[in-house]
């Protein structure tokens, strides 16, 4: 019951504070909180990296090993990623098997890096049609302060810069560098009244989960999107998400050029 | 992504003779079901599919009760025996993501305050798949929700465009949505006849941000289209009770 | 609680007419509602069927892929019969995992396609001991207006007698029509004091849940049976099914022959 | 429906030298478990089955009780052990059913209505499996629910008829169950040393109805055996309870 | 409500009994219930045996089939353990998979006879790296009045030492005796107040789940051990358990010479 | 049990250099978590940990209550990445055994008594795994417990012996645990800096009665070593706590 009217002050103060036209932390409707990418900080994974996007903080890490290929891609690498809410980042999140938020979580970031054909999954064959590179990307979520999708989205990026296939250690020839060849970028909105924050903190979401996140290639093209949450959302607002969104993702792209 | 891509565009024209800016066939009628309180049948290219509600009504356990407003389920699944290879019965990982995004799409339209501590189901059942289930569902399951007499701020249309061989298409059939570069789910809220705003919006591929723009006017095209059939079934089912009356 | 008063009421009623030996629908104790045989509705199934009995209404769905023989019957197809009571077609209907009364369902049906050796499952085999076709049988549930077993035994052995074994998509030789070489045919009736209603409608089950399922085959025999609900059954009840459940099976199997 | 299947019978025995109305060796008793409140062991046959009752007792969570009468519940399983290739552990498709027809074969003849809102747990433990176990846990079933002091309208007994090389014969074993032609189980309430009705019936395989009609003959002749030995089990029991006291 | 009173009561007489000296049952604080070994109880399997303590019940059978070995012992047989509670057994065990009780109780017993290595599994290698033996001990409870553990690391070592390797049935060679070579035993303590009660009776555990289990092989050498339940462990405690724990199960130790 | 063991202790050092009774390098962070009440990140050798407790708070569904005290949840769970081949998500076996005996270990310890019908629930998440991480967990889980405020009777410390090449060793790494004779983890409650008792304690391998005894006087001298860094992290984090105020 406490929590419900703590919520509801929350949101009160979210949105007396929009009215003047700010947000609660002083941040630009167009500001990132602080981000730090710390890559390599799990030795046993292929790849992996460590993101913090104000207080919120999320791990990837990559995993290699041979498998089957899909039929219709027997020459390809195949990726499947993953996101472990566990209930030790936040206190809404339950044990169990991937909830609808976890599966969006994966699929949305999944999307991003298939989509940009960010890994040339062509060059993780390893005897066509029987056997290829099965890359793991697992989402492990440590502290839930708003916007896990991005975090989970940069640290997946950073951390398949990181990654190197562990060819000998299956006995099919050298180790090599992961072939990344683009950097997907997400950029989440909360979209309240007329306004558009980027990178909501979890106190911001109290009004609501009004979410967009939109996902960009190297060269500005749209990768993927995501409308997530029960709302309705206007023309003019989704243009100007397009736009606010290439641009912010250009700038998060200069951070993982220092990777 | 997949190399044995066939040319999708052949003299202007689609591979099933459509125009860019032509939707697939669409048939739909309401109230096909006995059991549930609201329902539909959908028929949009080779798309089959059953939309069915249940509620306002008790929601067991109680807990999940909400005591301001109705809770809606929605529930999207396919048949075993819907597409070519035999899909395991139970929900997957896509069709979890799709009833959220299809839940989400709707639950802003619904009066859900009318109906305090209540549950509002919808089930809908793909019974044979093409491209675009998720659209053609939700077009489904606007009008069951109609025809079970929910009180509703408007209704749902759906419609999917894809780019194809770098042209932008109006309602990609499955071909188009296996080889083309880009496709993009919308859904919007139609009231008195105007579509008002966004209720879902996901893509995956690859386009420019103009040609997203371009995308959404085409998409407001097709819906306007299916907007109209809906309607008719509507009020073909609306007719027909009139007259048993 | 409205809903169970609504119940007995439906049960009063029933069982009122029941006692001027009328039912509630005017049908004869024997009769079956109108009965429909849509075939090849779902043109990605190798076979199907949409049944209606009345107002319930099944579609069922055959799909064939290869795979591996039990190890007892190395040159013989195997089916596998699953039902779906999708939370659709009826408000008592969960979503989850099968309960116990549709894996009752599922297994009722295969027995009596199986028993009647319905399907010729030697002429199922691709290579001995290591490939032979698999027969689903996927039963999915539309409306429930009661009966579903007969409306989903119909429809199973509608959709058989319309397959064709994709041989070629699994690029094992010419396609070819799926071997059925008996007709079975389900009649479930609901025993209530000492009447028999054959084909019970959803209002009439209001009474309570006292099934009897009895399968035959072309030439009369009993395949299958099933006592399905917690009632006493008498000795003479039994033989009265027995006759009445081949005289109308009977009739049923005429509506097949023009499939 | 197999092949390679042998001849079952020879010279007019049956390959365990059983004459065709002929029960395979039974042995039960009662009060076997300290922890139920009611037990029994069967041995019938190669099968060794455990049956416990537990109840009346109360119902969690309290939304299953049911304010009128006991909730009846019946677990049918089998020891991974129990059979010759090893069973996975946990419930499959075969014991769902076994379960359901076996609680409704037992939950008539059981005084609910004297339970409100308890419930009554019924489980069967199989741990060598030969033929015919449905019927012999059912047997042990309605033992532990007398030694539990369920209050009964009658015993329930049970026991399966098979058709062999055309010819009815009682109780199958395993290969006769295996390479038969029919397998029809079957189990009645006995009332007063009398049979007065079917509570359990299946069957799969093929008969003609005279068939059946002589098959249900044949398993009264044997129920009433069983019922014999039933009734001897529980007369024991009684009577070193009353030794004790 | 009235089974909290009942255990209310149980634990005050268990508490004011030890107060005097004494266990409720009349036992010294280190004797064990009577102990019955029966083996080959269940023909199908091939190996078995029913063990009682008192009036708990357990049956452990053995099942043996080829299959594949770990990467990294691919010329050993391969062990797997697990525990049923079915509810049959007491009023607490629920149906459904295994809880952290039967997991605890398969893990504990398996570490016995694994540790010592009672079962000589570089005989059971087939064919080294594709085929080996798979020994499955299946331990089936039947009556839970206490002291489980014991009762199903005694009925599962018995089960092992009339086991028979089914290798005809396989077509891989000669039938064979499961090659045993120890006997590890264990045994379990609860511990109250300052007292160490040996084999703990249901009812003596209505003071609580205080337990420690020893496991000790033939030259007296420690194997296992399990300190399960919440509590706190003296130093002092710890060593007389060790001693206690050796002596007794060099008692039962013999019991199993005459399987 | 593994034939291609390496030999583990040359010249009288192991592997890594340490003598016998010698820590891996140990490092403990406190309050590292923003949404958690309290929490805790540590590293032992190769082992990467974070803990996290929430709580005292409300237990759902109410039916887990406890009238009389807190409900303690332990959660043991590894990341996907956190070994060498790619562990599948969700619990198994081990980690409910872990999970198990680790909330068992902390129990005691916490005043439950004093937080009727709450729950205090502790995560443990293993990011990388080396060996001994139940008690790397341990000593992560106390500090957090401390962090979050919750009343405690002491600390807990954990800290494994390994017996390898015959030779007792303290907190053993991934080799000596794989290839080692025995390993024995134990958990102790520290109070007013001295070892009160046991909290945790099991074993697998083989040693005699004599072994284990000195096994155990070794383990308390490495937790005492572990509990100045538990004790020091606790220190720093309550000083800048008190620095920002």
């Amino acid at each position: 019951m406490s929590e419900d009217i703590l919520l509801d002050i929350k949101r009160d103060y979210v949105l007396s504070r929009l009215r003047d036209g700010e947000r609660i932390d002083g941040r630009r409707f167009d500001e990132y909180r602080p981000i730090e990418i710390h890559t390599n900080v799990i030795s046993k994974a292929e790849g992996s990296a460590l993101v913090k996007i104000g207080n919120t903080q999320v791990v990837v890490g990559i995993k290699l090993q041979p498998g089957e290929p899909f039929a219709d891609t027997p020459d390809r690498g195949v990726l499947i990623t993953n996101a472990e809410l566990v209930p030790l980042a936040s206190p809404t999140f339950e044990p169990g098997p991937p909830d609808e938020n976890s599966v969006e979580l994966a699929r949305v970031v999944d999307r991003g890096i298939r989509e940009s054909e960010a890994i040339d999954l062509t060059k993780l064959c390893i005897e066509e049609g029987s056997k290829v590179w099965i890359v793991f990307i697992d989402i492990h979520a440590l502290d839930d302060d708003g916007n896990l999708m991005d975090a989970s989205a940069l640290a997946a990026i950073a951390a398949l810069l990181t990654t190197t296939v562990p060819a000998e250690r299956f006995g099919v020839g050298e180790d090599f560098p992961l072939p990344v060849r683009d950097l997907p970028v997400s950029v989440t909105s909360l979209i309240v009244n007329d306004h558009i924050l980027i990178d909501p903190s979890r106190d911001e979401v109290s009004v609501g989960q009004y979410f967009m996140t939109i996902t960009t290639d190297q060269d500005d093209n749209i990768v993927a999107m995501q409308k997530s949450g029960s709302y309705l959302l206007s023309e003019e607002k989704f243009y100007e998400l397009i736009d606010v969104s290439i641009a912010r993702a250009r700038e998060i792209r200069q951070l993982l050029k220092d990777v | 992504m997949n190399e044995e891509k066939p040319k999708l565009i052949v003299d202007g024209k689609r591979l099933d003779g459509r125009s860019f800016d032509e939707l697939r066939p669409i048939k739909i009628e309401a109230g096909i079901l006995k059991r549930a309180d609201g329902s539909c049948y959908i028929e949009m290219g080779k798309n089959k599919i059953v939309a069915a509600v249940y509620g306002p009504r008790e929601v067991h356990p109680k807990h999940l009760q909400d005591p301001s407003k109705a809770v809606i389920r929605y529930r999207y699944n396919m048949a075993p025996f819907s597409v070519e290879e035999r899909k395991r019965p139970g929900p997957d990982r896509r069709s979890i993501e799709i009833s959220k995004v299809s839940k989400e799409a709707l639950e802003p339209v619904i009066m859900k305050e009318l109906f305090p501590r209540s549950g509002i189901d919808i089930f809908v059942e793909v019974l044979q798949a093409d491209a675009g289930t998720r659209t053609a569902c939700l077009n489904a399951a606007s009008v069951a929700l109609i025809d079970a007499g929910v009180a509703m701020r408007g209704i749902v249309t759906a419609v999917a465009v894809a780019k194809v061989d770098g042209q932008l298409v109006l309602d990609p059939m499955k071909e188009e949505d296996n080889y083309g570069e880009a496709d993009v789910p919308f859904a919007f809220l139609i009231r008195s006849g105007k579509i008002e705003s966004i209720t879902l919006l996901q893509m995956d591929g690859r386009m420019t941000a103009e040609e997203l723009k371009k995308a959404l006017e085409l998409a407001k095209k097709g819906a306007m289209e299916i907007y109209a059939v809906q309607r008719d079934a509507i009020m073909r089912k609306y007719r027909s009770e009139e007259e048993v009356e």
